[in-house]
């Protein structure tokens, strides 16, 4: 399941939910992106989180439908927010439950780092003067190039 | 064509989505960045640099080669910076 | 900070009360290990998890500040509970947060592989003729190994 | 010497601990598994294939030729299997 909204969301509540009624489910890995309060140049801290409404959601479900094509997984849910963040602010979520634990635990790892670099997502920083976009990080394609180059195996 | 800019690219052109009618000859992304730049200041800056611009045909992401059709969505921006709160 | 304890858990409240005021945490990974509904060999799906107490805790204690020293790491936190346990109840939960994602999703998962190997904790499943003692899996050691073999590269 | 013994090796010993003085030529774990092994059938059963016998001395998992005090905790267990809910 895939959710894009200006609201905060209860990661309790979601993991209850995704994993109510499934006897099935071993391991549930997940991972929540929040805003550090990082002052960046004097700035408030706060960011907002321009998107691209339509093409975001179409990206999260291939996201989805990949990572559910890769690993035995009993459920998976993205929720990414948009629109202004305060530093502590939750961002974003990635769930992976699985009846095994590894699968749960590379299944998350996959879909954060694919949404890195494929969901479109830009981020702009309140500074002193202004503010500022984000720039994107070579890192974050490389993660991903590690998920493309462990295909051979996986597939 | 519907055109569609986001972040600063969005912030330099000075619109965030326009209806153009590109003219025939403009067959190509790399036709159309061309023929955009020469629209105005705000696309020349904002289409100077193309390794740091990505392009969407239709919601999916495509090479600067990519052959354009006059009803497509054509999206113009950055590379992408969601999914993580560790900026900066 | 670590936890052993017979009584359940609540996942959100141990989130919200790791990040609370920690505004340099960017990212928080987090597992939670489930009793799956097996219904091993007729039986009611149940196990009981039997561990050493004092080696339990200090095992965890070793674990904990292992990853804290590999890893750039804000808060950890390992609960582990024992004694009787139905389907669908939660055993275990692991949570690592950190400035950096990556650091927040490798911590997470050395913290659950190593648990697996170096805790001592037993599972007893319930059978339809009594029950039986689950065995180690040599998947698990391989995952330890793994993280052994990774230490040219950390340290 | 107090001596644990959890899951299975428990089942079969009969008790979970216990105080014993083994006799002086009782240096190592082997020679204590070695004598364990003479108590009685429930000893012998609980040790007879080593390789799925985990030792902790003083809570700190050791080898077999780890030499033993008459002041240690020693125990004895089978592999961990712990920390998940994928069983089975």
């Amino acid at each position: 399941m895939i959710k894009v909204q200006r609201e905060e969301f209860d990661v309790g509540a979601e993991l209850s939910a995704l994993s109510r009624g499934n006897h099935n489910i071993g391991g549930i890995a997940s991972f929540v992106g929040v805003v550090r309060d990082i002052g960046a140049d004097g700035g408030s801290g706060a960011m907002t989180l321009e998107h691209y409404p339509g093409m975001t959601e179409r990206k999260l479900v291939e996201i989805e439908t990949e990572a559910l094509a890769r690993w035995p997984l009993d459920a998976v849910l993205i929720i990414h927010r948009y629109g202004r963040l305060e530093p502590g602010e939750q961002i974003v979520l990635v769930i992976a439950a699985s009846a095994h634990r590894a699968a749960a635990l590379e299944g998350c790892q996959f879909l954060i780092d694919w949404l890195k670099t494929q969901a479109p997502f830009w981020k702009f920083e309140e500074t002193a003067d202004g503010g500022k976009w984000v720039d994107a990080r070579s890192g974050d394609e490389l993660a991903t190039a590690r998920w493309d180059a462990a295909d051979d195996r996986h597939r | 064509m519907q055109l569609l800019y986001f972040a600063w690219l969005r912030a330099k052109i000075g619109t965030g989505e326009e209806r153009l009618e590109p003219p025939p000859e403009v067959a190509t992304v790399t036709d159309l960045l061309d023929w955009l730049s020469g629209r105005g200041e705000g696309y020349a800056e904002a289409l100077a640099d193309r390794s740091v611009v990505r392009v969407a045909v239709n919601q999916e992401y495509v090479g600067f080669d990519y052959p354009l059709s006059p009803e497509d969505e054509v999206a113009l921006f950055p590379p992408v910076t969601g999914g993580r709160g560790d900026v900066g």
